[in-house]
């Protein structure tokens, strides 16, 4: 079934994830910047009363969460900080620890499982960071944050319990 | 599947035609369009030994399940030539259960293909990432020795995972004592039946006599195989051949 | 003003961006399970024929690109162009999905050869998951994830062709 332009803009600003230049938009829909006007404008009309709203500055556009969720949304986050780490993360960050520095590959790998989601759990939490893989600059490397090792007790991750595996 | 298999300490990689028994069976079956049945099990039964013993090598654990299959095939074979064969409970359950592994996997065969044409073709992504708000949080469960038990298990995991394939051949073991339990059987249960042989016992005992040697080659064929891989848990033991005795 | 239940579960699933169990989405909105059930049956009505659409396995929900909108989105995320399953793992995983869960012996069963490879490899790229069994806790069920329907593009495992056993 095709979608009408109002559809195919939501499902762009979605995986988008951030704020996307009308010029980009009409060029990605194959549509005039007229035709994209009106798509953005029959799209904040469905909009009305749902989740998400149309963010629209001069140049760009965004989804986001309607503002009236406000209040659900920051209970969502904070529900995210804290909670325990559980087995998945706890697994994950000593993987992290004890290695100095893992790829998600590599988490994977010994896990068994695909980390996607703890590892960015861990990120949001500020317990581990990104830093430049020096082989392969588009495959990220995973280290602990400091905050993470000051939280632990640890100043060096060498002063680890165990730390030979 | 491509299967890598050690040989002569050389590293060659292959693609077996079938990644297990029932691909090989289920392919024999259509061929002949015909479906699931014990008619067209016996009907198949000698092409399927004939693609086993062609295979050059295979990794211990298919040729174990092959063989499996074979063993299984040849009580169907053996009863629909041999009237007087009556199996035990144990070996109708083999046969009433390969039976329903086949129609299992007959299905989940053409479900794959199904799935296959829509894998990837309109894929629904997730919402993208925005760059987030790190805030430290955290949780009342990290502590050093959380984290030592949670490496811990998740060694303990990996390396109970790598060792699974060994444990499963273990029950491989009697295979090669199956056949020979098989070729006994049905010696005796021909024996037997030569007195009911009427006008066409010729050409009847002329296929058991061919039925016969077929055993012989699978229980043959069986060493053979086992050989392959001398690092897994099967014992090994060559047969000093016995040719069996017609009448 | 005040959203609807289904308003609200269309922001929390979209601030989350990954898939949440129902459980915890039952607790953030205050509702009861039967409620939720209903929240997303109604959220999924309204978003007929937009560009969004809720995913739902047995546990989780997730709100992703409609399927139709996939053409246009693989503009924005190339990076989500699948490798293919093979023929093991389209076997294996079409196994769970018809069966809502199994075990690597019952896959081994119908398949006729150990797929232990192949149930790890479905792991690592997160189309299925472990959970376990309610009758043997050392024996792992394997489920589909969110991720599986989404790379097949649909809804619901009940919409894949030919679902019945």
């Amino acid at each position: 079934m095709a979608l009408t332009p109002p559809a195919l803009l939501e499902a762009l600003l979605f995986a988008s994830g951030e704020a996307v230049s009308k010029k980009r938009l009409a060029t990605l829909l194959e549509v005039t910047p007229a035709l994209l006007d009106q798509a953005a404008d029959v799209l904040r009309g469905q909009l009305a009363g749902r989740g998400l709203a149309l963010i629209e500055t001069e140049n760009h556009i965004e989804l986001r969460t309607a503002a009236d969720a406000a209040d659900f949304v920051k209970k969502l986050r904070e529900a995210e900080l804290s909670r325990d780490l559980g087995k998945a993360g706890l697994e994950t960050l000593a993987l992290i620890l004890y290695r100095g520095s893992a790829t998600r590959g590599e988490i994977d790998w010994v896990r068994g499982v695909n980390s996607s989601a703890t590892v960015r759990s861990l990120l949001l939490r500020g317990l581990i960071e990104k830093t430049e893989d020096s082989e392969d600059k588009r495959r990220p490397r995973y280290k602990p944050t400091v905050d993470a090792l000051a939280h632990l007790g640890v100043e060096k991750a060498e002063e680890l319990p165990a730390y030979a595996e | 599947m491509e299967v890598l298999t050690v040989h002569n300490n050389n590293y060659t990689v292959r693609t077996p035609a079938f990644e297990g028994p029932f691909a090989l069976l289920l392919e024999l079956i259509e061929k002949r369009k015909l479906s699931v049945s014990d008619l067209s099990l016996s009907q198949v039964t000698d092409d399927f030994i004939q693609h086993v013993r062609s295979q050059a090598a295979f990794p211990m654990e298919d040729a174990a399940e092959f063989i499996q299959v074979a063993a299984t095939l040849l009580l169907i074979k053996s009863r629909s030539l041999i009237p007087d064969l009556e199996l035990s409970g144990e070996e109708e359950q083999d046969v009433d259960d390969l039976k329903r592994r086949l129609v299992a996997y007959e299905r989940a065969r053409e479900a794959a293909k199904q799935l296959g044409r829509l894998f990837g073709r309109s894929v629904m992504v997730s919402a993208g990432e925005r760059t987030p708000d790190v805030v430290f949080a955290p949780s009342k469960d990290l502590t050093l020795q959380g984290l030592e038990a949670a490496l811990r298990s998740a060694l303990a995991e990996l390396e109970k995972e790598e060792q699974l394939p060994a444990v499963r051949v273990k029950p491989m073991v009697t295979i090669e004592e199956m056949m020979d339990r098989l070729l006994e059987r049905v010696q005796s249960a021909i024996t037997m039946s030569f007195k009911d042989f009427s006008g066409d016992a010729k050409e009847k005992v002329e296929v058991i006599v061919s039925f016969l040697a077929l055993l012989e080659l699978v229980k043959q064929g069986a060493v053979d195989v086992a050989q392959h891989e001398t690092f897994s848990d099967i014992r090994i033991t060559n047969t000093s051949t016995a040719t069996p005795k017609y009448g």
